[in-house]
C-alpha cells in the first residue's frame, strides 16, 4: 500500500541524478571553452580530488555541514510552503550569537550552538510573524532582514570590544577573535566544537564533529516531518493552508513556528561553521553566500531531509573539486555548474514523467500482466512534484 | 447547404487514463436548442471545449455549415461565430465589465485601446435584451447573475450566433432560470443555434428542441424532446432507472443542539452586513435547510459558526456552550461537523493521501497520536474501515494521493469524515456540489440516517431541490437576513422563489425561532 | 611540465587586480618570472580562514611549487605551518612576520613603514592648500591603520608647520577592499559637506571614493602604487614599492641557487631608508598646484634619515595638535 | 542645512531610485503577467556585464570618447538585448517546462555572477574581474555647451546624470502606458490575474508570459546598467542585492508604477540619508556608538519594513502569478 511513496522518493531521487549528469557533461564542456588543453585533467580534479586524500574528505565534510543545515532551513520551510530567503541574515545572526556565547559569556561550544539556534530562529521569526499576522510576504521580509541582521551584527561586534581578535592578541580587529589562539584558548578552552580524534584520523584540522551534529538535526528533521502530529500539521499548513485552518490547526501559530525552526536551523549552521575555530567572522559588508548555496542544497533535494544530507555532501564534494580547477579555471566555474544542475533539475517535471512512465512499465512486467495497472503516470508525476 | 450548423462527427478526445469523449456524433440544426446531458463526468464539457478550440480530439472532425473546419483555439471558434458560457466563469475579477467583454478582440488605434464603440454596442445589446450591466463595475463587485450576464454579454458582442451554455442554470433563482429561458428562446427566435448543458430535466422538457445524452463519454443517443419524458431520459443518463424522491421518516425533533442568537457578520469593503441579525435553532434528529441565492450571506454565516471568521456580534450556542469565542478545535471537539462547500479549498489535503486525509479532524486524539508521534497502523486501519464503510473508490485505496481521485469520492471522503466524528451537529454545505445522481443519492442516505441517529443537521444549498427534498424546516435567506421559515413538506418551489429573489418575506416575528 | 608552477602567488582575501597590495606583488612575481622565463601562477583560497590559505599553499605545491610568495599579514601564521612542513619550499612573505617559535630559515618577510608613506601624503596635501582632508580606509588591518595614522601624523605636521588651525579630517575604515554603493554615497556626503580630498587606501575602494569625486569635482589620493593613470582625479598615492621589492627578493633567492640563505629567517622593515616608501614624483604624476617636488624631497629625506619619525603606533590614535579628526567609526 | 545638500541629496535620491524603479517595473510585468521572477538579480548582473563590457570595446577602439552618449546609448540597449535574452531561460523552464518559478530563478540567480566572473576573465585576462566604466559616460554641463557652475539646480541636474536617468523617466510612462492603455497591457493583466480567462477568449498565454518575462529582461538589464554607473565603481560581476530590492520595491508598489516609482524614491531616499547626517540638523548622531553608519545603513530597510507592515492590508499580487498555466489543466 504505502509503496507508492517510495517510488516518488525514487522518482525524484533518479531525476536529480539526470539533473547531475547533464549538469556535469554541461561543465566538462565549459571546460572545453574555456581552456581546452587542461578540460580532461581539471574534470578529472572536479570529480575525484573530494576523495583523493582524507584532507580533503574532511575538507568535504567541513564545508558540508553548515550547507547542510542552510539547505535543511530553505528545505524545511519550503515543505511547509514557505520561501526562507533569509538564511543568509539567520546564518549570519546565528553565527554572532553563537560566538558571543563561547566569547562574551565564555560558555562552552554547546551551548554557543544553542544561543546560535536562538540566534536564527530569532530571525526566523520576524518574517513568520509579518507573514502569519500582517500577510507580508516573507521573500520580502526575509531579504530586508539579510541586510538588517548583518548591519546589526558588525554594529554589535565593532560594539563588543572582547569579540574582537585584537582583544586576543591578534593585531587586526576587522574579525571576531581567533578561538584557536593561544590567548583565547586559556580563557574559554571548551569553544570550539570537539574533534573526537576525527582530525587525526583524516589529517586534517578542517574535520570535527560537525557534520555528524548536522546530520543528526536532518534525521531529527525528518522524523519531525514524517512521524509526529506537528509534523503532519505543519505540511498540512503547506500544502493548504485553508484546509488546516478548517481543520482547527492553527495555521497562524504554524507559519510563525515553521519560519522560526527555519531559522533556527540556519542559525544552527552559521554556529557549527564559526565555532569550529577555523574560520572567524570578518566584518564585511556583503551578504555572506552560505546562506544562498542553501537553496540549491535543498532543491536538489527536493526538500527532503534526508535527501539533504546527500546533497550538500555533493555539493560540497563537487566545490572541493571546483577548488582544484585552480589555478587553470576560475573557480567560479564551479557555480556555473551548480546554477546549471539547478536548472535543468527544472526539467524534472518532464524526467518524472518519464522515470514514472518507466518503472510502471516494469513494475507491470514484473507482476505478470492481468493486474490492474495503478492510475496514471501522468498523475503521480504531479504530485510528486507537488509533493516536494 | 447543409441542415445542420454545426456538425461533431465521430470525436474522439482522451485524458491520461480516460477517454473523456468516444465517438461522439452530435448536431445542430439553425435556429434550435439542443440540450446536453449526462451525468458527472460524462464528458459533456469536454465536448463543448473541444468546440471551442479549447481542446484538440484526437479523432473525429468538425464541420460548420457542412463544411469541415479546424478550431485550434478560441479565437478559430469565435472567427466560426462559436460563443460559450462556461460552468466555471472565466471573468477576471479586478477587471471593469467593458474590460472582460473586449478582452481578446479590442479595438485599438495606433496600438491605443479604444473603448468608445464597444461601449455603445455593450450597452445596444444590454437594451436589447435586457441583460443589465453596469460597464463599469468591477467583476469582483457584482453578483453572479451580473457575472453570467456579462459572459453572455461577451458572446452576444462577439457576433456570435451558436451559443455554448454550459450549466448556466446552477447558480441561478428559480425566477431567474426562466428569464434565462425567455432569453434562450429570444436568440433560437433570432436564428442564433444554443447548445446547452444542463443536470435538470425539466429544464430540458421547458426549453429544448433536441436533447443528446451522454454517458461515460459515449453517446447514448438523440432525441426529440416532444417525444420523450423526464423518466426516460434519467434512465438514458445513468442507464438505470432512478428515484428522485428522498425516502424518509417524519422527523421528531429533540432538545435544541444548535442555537444562534442575532448574529452579524461584516464585509470588509461595505458597511451592509453579510450576515444580518440571524437567528434559528437546529434540534437533535431534525434536518434544518437554508435555502437562497449564491451569495446572500449563507457561506458568511456557515464561516461564523464553524468559526473560520469572527462574527461582529451575536451568540452561537452547541448544547448548552457557548462557543461564540471558541477556536475551530474546540467547536469541533464539541461535536460539531463541517462538510465545506468548497472541497478543494477547505475539505482536503490534496497532496495528502486519503489515509491522512481522513484523519484530518482527529489526528491529535490518543487513537492517532501517542507522545506526538502518529500512530500510521491505527490511521491505516481507521483509512480501511472508512473506505469500506463508505465505498470510497480510488487507484490506490488508502494511499491514494486525493489530488488524483474523481471529485465524487472526494466528496465521500470528506463525509466520511465528518460523519465518523459522531458529531452533535452536522453543518453540510452543498454537499452534492457536481455530483452525479448515483453520488447523490448516496450522500442524501447518509444525511437522513445522520438524523435518523439524532443529529443536528443545518444543510446549506444553492440547490433548491435539495433544500426541499431533504430539509424539514426551510429558512430562506436574502442578503444576509432570514427572511422566510417553511415547513419542509409543505414548500412549493415558486413560494421559496419568491423569498430567495426578495419580492417577498415574513414578518420578523414569524422568522425568530 | 605542463600543469605545474615553480612560482606560486596565494592571495589572501583580495584578487590580482586589487589595485593593492594583491595585484603589486604579483606584477612583482610576473615580472621576475617572465623574465627569467619561470613558471608562474596564483591561487586563491576557498575561504578566509587560516585552514584555507595553508590548503591553497599545499595545492600550489602539489602543483609544483618551490616557491610561494604570500601577500598580507593573514599569512602569519599559515606560513609558519607551511615552512614547517615543508622545509624544501621558499616563502616570501609580505606585510607580517611569520608566528612561529624557532626561526623558519625558509621564510624571508618583508614589512613596510606605511605610515611614512601616508605621512607624505597627508604632509603634501595640507601644504598644497587643502584643508578638509578625508581617511577612507578598507578594513582596519595594520597596514592600512598605519597608512591612516601617518596621514594624521603628516597633515598635522604640516599645519603646525604652516600654522593652520582650520584644517580638519573625516576619518573612516568601511569594512572593505571591494567598491560599494555604500561606500560611494558616503564619499558623496563627504563631498557635499566640503572634503576635498579623500585618501583611499585599501584595494578596489577607491572606485568608489573615485566615482564620487567625479561627481563632486573632488580629489582622491591613491594608495600602494602609483594609480596617476587610474584617474585624472588621483593628485597623488602613498606608496610602498612592493613591485620591486618582490623582484629584488625572488632575484636574491634564484642567484642564491633557491636558498634563501642569509635573508632565510629574517625580516625586512623597509622605508624610506630603502627608498620603498614615498610619493611618485614623475611629471605625469605629480599634481599639486604649490607642493614643490623639491618641498617634497626635502620632507622625505628627514625621514629618510630619521630626522622625523613618524609614530608605527597602531593601538591608539595619533596625538595632533593642529588637525581635528572626525574618527567616524 | 543648504541648498547645496539639499541638491545633493534630491539628485543622489534620483540616482539610485532609478536602477530599483527599472527592476521593480521589469518585475511588475513579469508577475503581471503571472511569473514570479526572482531572477531579476542575475538579469542586472547580466545587464551590467555585456554593456559593461561594450563599453569597454568602444573605449578601447576610440569610437566611444568621440561619440560619448552614442556609445552608451547602444550599451544600454545591449543591457537591455542581454537582460532579454537571459531572461528567456527563466522563461522557457517556468512557461514552457512548468517549473518551479524559484527554481528556474534562483539557478539563474546562481548562474549570472559566476558566468560574468568567467567571461570577465576571459575577455580581460586572469584574475582581471573588474570592468572599469570609462569617464565618458557621465552626462555634465560641457554635453550642453554650458560653462559649469554650481548653483542649486546645476547640482540637482548634473552632479550624478546618467542617460540612464532620462530614459528610465521615458520607460516609466511607457510601462503605465503599455500596461493600462494598450491591448498588449491587458491581455498581459488578465493572464497573471486569471489565464483560463485569458485562453477562453483566444490570448495566447504562453506568449503573454514570454512577453511578460522578456519585458523585465528589458528593463532588468537596464536597470543593471543604471546600477552599475549610479554605483559608480566600475562592475565587478555583482548588482549588491539590488535585484532582489526591487522585487521588494515592487511589492512595497503594490505591483502598479506610480506606486513604485514612490517606493524606489522613498528607498532610495532612506539609504543615501544616512551619508548627510553631518550636514542635517536633525537627525541624531550616535556619538558614543562605534561604527554608528551600520545604524543609517539599516535605515531603509527598516523603514521599508515598517511602511509595508502599515500597509500590507491593501496590498495585492495578481492571483495566478506563480502558478504555470496548463491549456489542458482546469
Ligand atoms: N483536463 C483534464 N485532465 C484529465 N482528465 C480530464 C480533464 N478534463 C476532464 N477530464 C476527464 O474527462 C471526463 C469528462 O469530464 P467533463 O468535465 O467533460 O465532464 P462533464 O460531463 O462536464 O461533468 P460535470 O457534470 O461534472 O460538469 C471526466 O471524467 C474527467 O475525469
Ligand atoms: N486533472 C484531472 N485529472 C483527472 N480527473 C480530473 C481532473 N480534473 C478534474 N477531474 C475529474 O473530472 C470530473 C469533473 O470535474 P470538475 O472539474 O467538474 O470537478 P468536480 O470536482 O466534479 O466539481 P466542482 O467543479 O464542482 O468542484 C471529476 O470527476 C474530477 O475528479
Ligand atoms: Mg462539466
Ligand atoms: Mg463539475
Amino acid at each position: 500500500m504505502r509503496n507508492r511513496r517510495n517510488h516518488t522518493g525514487l522518482i525524484n531521487g533518479t531525476a536529480s541524478l539526470i539533473s547531475i549528469a547533464l549538469g556535469l557533461i554541461f561543465g566538462f564542456l565549459l571546460l572545453l571553452v574555456f581552456n581546452a588543453s587542461f578540460a580532461v585533467s581539471g574534470f578529472n580534479n572536479l570529480m575525484t580530488t573530494g576523495f583523493a586524500s582524507s584532507e580533503k574528505l574532511a575538507k568535504v565534510f567541513y564545508q558540508s555541514a553548515p550547507l547542510l543545515m542552510t539547505g535543511l532551513s530553505v528545505a524545511f520551510a519550503f515543505k511547509t510552503g514557505l520561501f526562507n530567503i533569509g538564511a543568509t541574515g539567520q546564518y549570519t545572526l546565528g553565527a554572532f550569537f553563537a560566538l558571543m556565547g563561547v566569547v562574551q559569556f565564555r560558555l562552552p561550544w554547546w551551548m554557543g550552538l544553542i544561543l546560535g539556534m536562538v540566534g536564527g530562529a530569532l530571525l526566523g521569526l520576524i518574517p513568520g510573524v509579518c507573514k502569519a499576522l500582517f500577510n507580508v510576504n516573507e521573500v520580502i521580509t526575509s531579504i530586508m532582514f539579510n541586510w538588517i541582521a548583518l548591519f546589526a551584527v558588525n554594529l554589535s561586534i565593532n560594539n563588543m570590544p572582547l569579540m574582537l581578535a585584537n582583544a586576543w592578541g591578534a593585531i587586526n580587529k576587522d574579525r571576531t577573535a581567533a578561538l584557536t589562539s593561544s590567548k583565547f584558548m586559556a580563557y574559554n578552552p571548551n569553544a570550539t566544537i570537539p574533534k573526537a580524534g576525527l582530525d587525526k584520523l583524516l589529517g586534517s584540522n578542517y574535520m570535527n564533529i560537525g557534520v555528524f551534529i548536522a546530520i543528526l538535526v536532518a534525521v531529527i528533521i525528518w522524523i519531525v516531518m514524517n512521524r509526529t502530529t506537528f509534523g503532519y500539521e505543519l505540511k498540512a499548513c503547506g500544502y493548504n493552508r485553508h484546509a488546516s485552518n478548517y481543520a482547527g490547526i492553527n495555521a497562524k501559530r504554524n507559519i510563525i513556528l515553521s519560519m522560526t525552526i527555519s531559522g533556527a536551523l540556519a542559525g544552527i549552521g552559521g554556529g557549527l561553521y564559526y565555532l569550529s575555530g577555523t574560520a572567524q567572522y570578518t566584518l564585511v559588508k556583503s551578504l555572506l553566500g552560505m546562506g544562498f548555496n542553501g537553496i540549491p542544497v535543498a532543491l536538489l533535494a527536493s526538500s527532503n531531509p534526508i535527501g539533504t544530507i546527500f546533497s550538500a555532501l555533493f555539493v560540497s564534494y563537487i566545490q572541493v573539486g571546483g577548488d582544484a580547477l585552480q589555478p587553470e579555471y576560475s573557480r567560479e566555474i564551479i557555480d556555473i555548474i551548480i546554477a546549471a544542475i539547478i536548472y535543468l533539475s527544472a526539467f524534472s517535471l518532464l524526467m518524472r514523467g518519464w522515470i514514472a512512465k518507466r518503472l510502471l512499465r516494469n513494475q507491470k512486467d514484473n507482476t505478470n500482466m492481468g493486474d490492474e495497472a495503478p492510475a496514471e503516470p501522468a498523475n503521480e508525476a504531479e504530485s510528486g512534484v507537488k509533493a516536494q | 447547404m447543409s441542415e445542420y450548423v454545426i456538425e461533431m462527427l465521430n470525436i474522439t478526445k482522451k485524458f491520461p487514463g480516460i477517454i473523456a469523449n468516444d465517438d461522439i456524433t452530435l448536431q445542430l440544426k439553425k435556429g434550435e436548442i439542443h440540450a446536453l446531458l449526462g451525468e458527472n463526468g460524462a464528458g459533456k464539457s469536454t465536448l463543448m471545449s473541444v468546440l471551442f478550440g479549447l481542446y484538440q480530439p484526437e479523432a473525429g472532425e468538425i464541420k460548420k455549415d457542412g463544411e469541415i473546419v479546424k478550431i485550434n483555439d478560441p479565437n478559430d471558434a469565435n472567427r466560426l461565430n462559436i460563443g460559450m458560457v462556461h460552468q466555471h466563469f472565466k471573468l477576471v475579477e479586478i477587471f471593469s465589465v467593458l474590460d472582460n467583454i473586449i478582452l481578446g478582440v479590442e479595438q485599438t488605434k495606433n496600438g491605443f485601446l479604444q473603448k468608445k464603440d464597444a461601449r455603445r454596442k455593450v450597452m445596444e445589446l444590454s437594451e436589447k435584451y435586457g441583460l443589465q450591466v453596469d460597464p463599469d463595475a468591477l467583476i469582483e463587485d457584482i453578483g453572479v447573475g451580473m457575472q453570467q450576464r456579462v459572459e453572455i454579454l461577451k458572446m452576444l458582442f462577439r457576433d456570435n450566433d451558436i451559443l455554448i451554455f454550459d450549466e448556466p442554470t446552477a447558480v441561478l433563482t428559480p425566477q431567474e432560470i426562466d428569464e434565462l429561458m425567455q432569453i434562450m428562446r429570444n436568440f433560437a427566435r433570432e436564428g442564433k443555434s444554443i447548445l446547452f448543458i444542463t443536470h435538470k430535466l425539466n429544464e430540458i422538457m421547458a426549453v429544448a428542441d433536441r436533447v443528446t445524452v451522454l454517458r461515460k463519454g459515449k453517446c447514448i443517443g438523440t432525441l426529440d424532446v416532444a417525444d420523450t419524458d423526464v423518466d426516460q431520459l434519467a434512465e438514458m443518463m445513468v442507464g438505470r432507472k432512478v428515484n428522485f424522491s428522498v425516502d424518509k421518516a417524519p422527523s421528531k425533533p429533540g432538545e435544541p443542539a444548535l442555537t444562534v442568537r442575532n448574529l452579524m457578520v461584516g464585509d470588509k469593503r461595505h458597511t451592509k452586513k453579510k450576515v444580518n441579525n440571524v437567528s434559528f435553532c437546529v434540534h437533535k434528529g431534525e434536518i434544518v435547510g437554508i435555502a437562497g441565492i449564491d451569495g446572500n450571506g449563507q457561506s458568511e454565516l456557515v464561516y461564523a459558526l464553524t468559526g473560520l471568521t469572527k462574527p461582529e456580534s451575536g451568540v452561537v450556542y452547541i448544547g448548552e456552550h457557548d462557543i461564540t469565542h471558541n477556536s475551530i478545535r474546540e467547536r469541533n471537539d464539541l461535536g460539531l461537523s463541517h462538510i465545506p462547500e468548497d472541497r478543494h479549498k477547505y475539505g482536503l489535503v490534496l497532496d495528502y493521501t486519503l489515509a491522512e486525509n481522513l484523519i484530518l479532524k482527529n489526528y491529535y486524539t490518543e487513537e492517532f497520536q501517542r507522545h506526538g508521534f502518529l500512530r500510521f497502523d491505527e490511521m491505516y486501519r481507521y483509512s480501511e474501515e472508512l473506505i469500506r464503510r463508505f465505498d470510497i473508490r480510488s487507484g490506490q485505496g488508502s494511499a491514494t494521493v486525493t489530488r488524483s481521485m474523481s471529485g465524487g469520492n472526494q466528496q465521500k471522503a470528506i463525509v466520511a469524515r465528518e460523519l465518523s466524528l459522531q458529531p452533535e451537529v452536522l453543518i453540510a454545505v452543498q454537499p452534492t456540489r457536481g455530483l452525479d445522481v448515483g453520488a447523490i443519492e448516496y450522500i442524501h442516505k447518509q444525511i437522513v440516517a445522520a438524523r435518523d441517529d439524532r443529529k443536528a443537521v443545518l444543510l446549506v444549498s444553492l440547490e433548491l431541490d435539495e433544500v426541499m427534498s431533504l430539509s424539514d424546516r426551510i429558512l430562506v435567506m436574502y442578503e444576509g437576513e432570514i427572511v422566510a421559515e417553511v415547513q419542509g413538506s409543505s414548500a412549493t418551489a415558486h413560494e421559496l422563489g419568491l423569498y430567495m429573489s426578495g419580492a417577498n418575506r415574513q414578518a420578523p416575528m414569524e422568522v425568530e425561532a | 611540465a605542463e600543469g605545474t608552477y615553480e612560482i606560486a602567488l596565494v592571495t589572501d582575501v583580495g584578487n590580482i587586480d586589487d589595485h593593492s597590495f594583491n595585484q603589486s606583488t604579483w606584477e612583482g612575481v610576473k615580472a621576475f618570472a617572465e623574465d627569467k622565463g619561470i613558471s608562474y601562477n596564483y591561487y586563491r583560497p576557498s575561504e578566509d580562514s587560516d585552514e584555507a590559505r595553508v590548503e591553497s599553499m599545499k595545492s600550489a605545491i602539489d602543483k609544483g611549487a618551490k616557491t610561494i610568495v604570500c601577500p598580507g599579514y593573514l599569512f602569519a601564521t599559515s606560513a609558519a605551518t607551511i615552512a614547517t612542513q615543508y622545509p624544501d619550499v621558499n616563502i616570501l612573505l609580505i606585510d607580517t612576520a611569520p608566528t612561529s617559535d624557532k626561526p623558519l630559515t625558509n621564510v624571508y618577510s618583508i614589512l613596510y613603514q606605511e605610515e611614512q608613506s601616508g605621512y607624505f601624503a597627508g604632509y603634501a596635501a595640507v601644504k598644497d592648500g587643502y584643508t578638509k582632508l578625508g581617511f577612507l580606509g578598507g578594513m582596519a588591518v595594520p597596514a592600512v591603520v598605519r597608512y591612516g595614522y601617518g596621514f594624521v601624523q603628516g597633515a598635522d605636521a604640516a599645519a603646525v608647520e604652516m600654522g593652520l588651525t582650520d584644517v580638519t579630517m573625516k576619518y573612516w575604515y568601511c569594512d572593505s577592499f571591494a567598491p560599494s554603493d555604500d561606500i560611494k554615497i558616503k564619499m558623496d556626503g563627504w563631498y557635499t559637506e566640503g572634503t576635498e580630498v579623500v585618501f583611499a587606501c585599501g584595494g578596489g575602494i577607491y572606485l568608489s571614493a573615485i566615482a564620487a569625486a567625479t561627481a563632486a569635482n573632488g580629489k582622491v589620493i591613491g594608495v600602494d602604487v602609483d594609480q596617476a593613470l587610474d584617474s585624472d582625479l588621483i593628485i597623488t598615492s602613498a606608496m610602498k614599492n612592493l613591485k620591486n621589492s618582490v623582484v629584488l627578493a625572488l632575484t636574491k633567492l634564484y642567484d642564491n641557487g633557491g636558498t634563501w640563505g642569509d635573508l632565510g629567517g629574517t625580516t625586512a622593515t623597509l622605508g624610506a631608508a630603502d627608498d620603498c616608501t614615498g610619493l611618485p614624483t614623475a611629471k605625469d604624476s605629480w599634481r599639486f598646484k604649490t607642493f614643490t617636488v623639491d618641498e617634497y624631497t626635502a620632507i622625505f629625506n628627514k625621514v629618510k634619515s630619521g630626522e622625523i619619525v613618524v609614530s608605527n603606533n597602531i593601538d591608539t590614535a595619533p596625538t595632533v595638535t593642529a588637525v581635528t579628526v572626525d574618527y567616524q567609526n | 542645512m543648504t541648498g547645496n545638500v539639499i541638491a545633493d541629496i534630491l539628485s543622489g535620491t534620483i540616482l539610485f531610485a532609478v536602477p530599483l524603479l527599472l527592476v521593480a517595473l521589469g518585475g511588475m510585468f513579469s508577475e503581471r503577467s503571472g511569473v514570479i521572477n526572482i531572477a531579476l538579480e542575475g538579469i542586472m548582473v547580466i545587464g551590467a556585464l555585456f554593456s559593461c563590457l561594450f563599453l569597454r570595446m568602444v573605449d578601447a577602439s576610440g569610437f566611444g570618447p568621440a561619440h560619448p552618449q552614442l556609445s552608451v546609448f547602444f550599451a544600454i540597449l545591449a543591457a537591455a538585448l542581454s537582460g532579454v535574452l537571459f531572461s528567456l531561460l527563466l522563461a522557457f523552464a517556468s512557461i514552457r517546462l512548468k517549473a518551479d518559478q524559484t527554481i528556474g530563478g534562483t539557478a539563474l540567480n546562481m548562474l549570472a555572477p559566476a558566468f560574468a566572473i568567467v567571461l570577465t576573465w576571459a575577455i580581460q585576462g586572469q584574475g582581471q574581474t573588474t570592468i572599469l566604466i570609462p569617464n565618458w559616460v557621465r552626462i555634465t554641463q560641457a554635453n550642453f555647451g554650458v560653462t559649469a557652475g554650481s548653483g542649486f539646480l546645476e547640482r540637482f541636474f548634473f552632479k550624478s546624470f546618467f542617460m540612464t536617468t532620462p530614459i528610465a523617466f521615458l520607460l516609466l510612462i511607457a510601462a503605465i502606458v503599455v500596461l493600462y492603455k494598450t491591448r498588449l497591457g491587458l491581455r498581459l493583466r488578465a493572464c497573471g490575474e486569471h489565464p483560463q480567462a485569458a485562453d477562453s477568449v483566444g490570448i495566447n498565454v504562453y506568449k503573454m508570459r514570454y512577453l511578460g518575462v522578456g519585458i523585465s529582461g528589458f528593463l532588468g538589464g537596464i536597470g543593471g546598467f543604471a546600477f552599475t554607473v549610479a554605483a559608480g565603481s566600475g562592475f565587478q560581476s555583482s548588482v549588491a542585492g539590488y535585484g532582489f530590492l526591487a522585487l521588494a520595491v515592487m511589492i512595497f508598489g503594490n505591483w502598479k508604477p506610480l506606486n513604485i516609482l514612490g517606493a524606489s524614491l522613498f528607498f532610495a531616499l532612506f539609504k543615501i540619508i544616512g551619508s548627510y547626517a553631518g550636514s542635517i540638523p536633525f537627525l541624531p548622531q550616535f556619538n558614543g556608538v562605534k561604527s554608528s553608519e551600520y545604524i543609517y545603513l539599516m535605515l531603509p530597510y527598516i523603514v521599508t519594513m515598517i511602511v509595508l507592515i502599515l500597509t500590507s492590508k491593501k496590498s495585492r499580487a495578481p492571483k495566478s502569478e506563480g502558478i504555470p498555466y496548463d491549456k489542458g489543466g482546469r
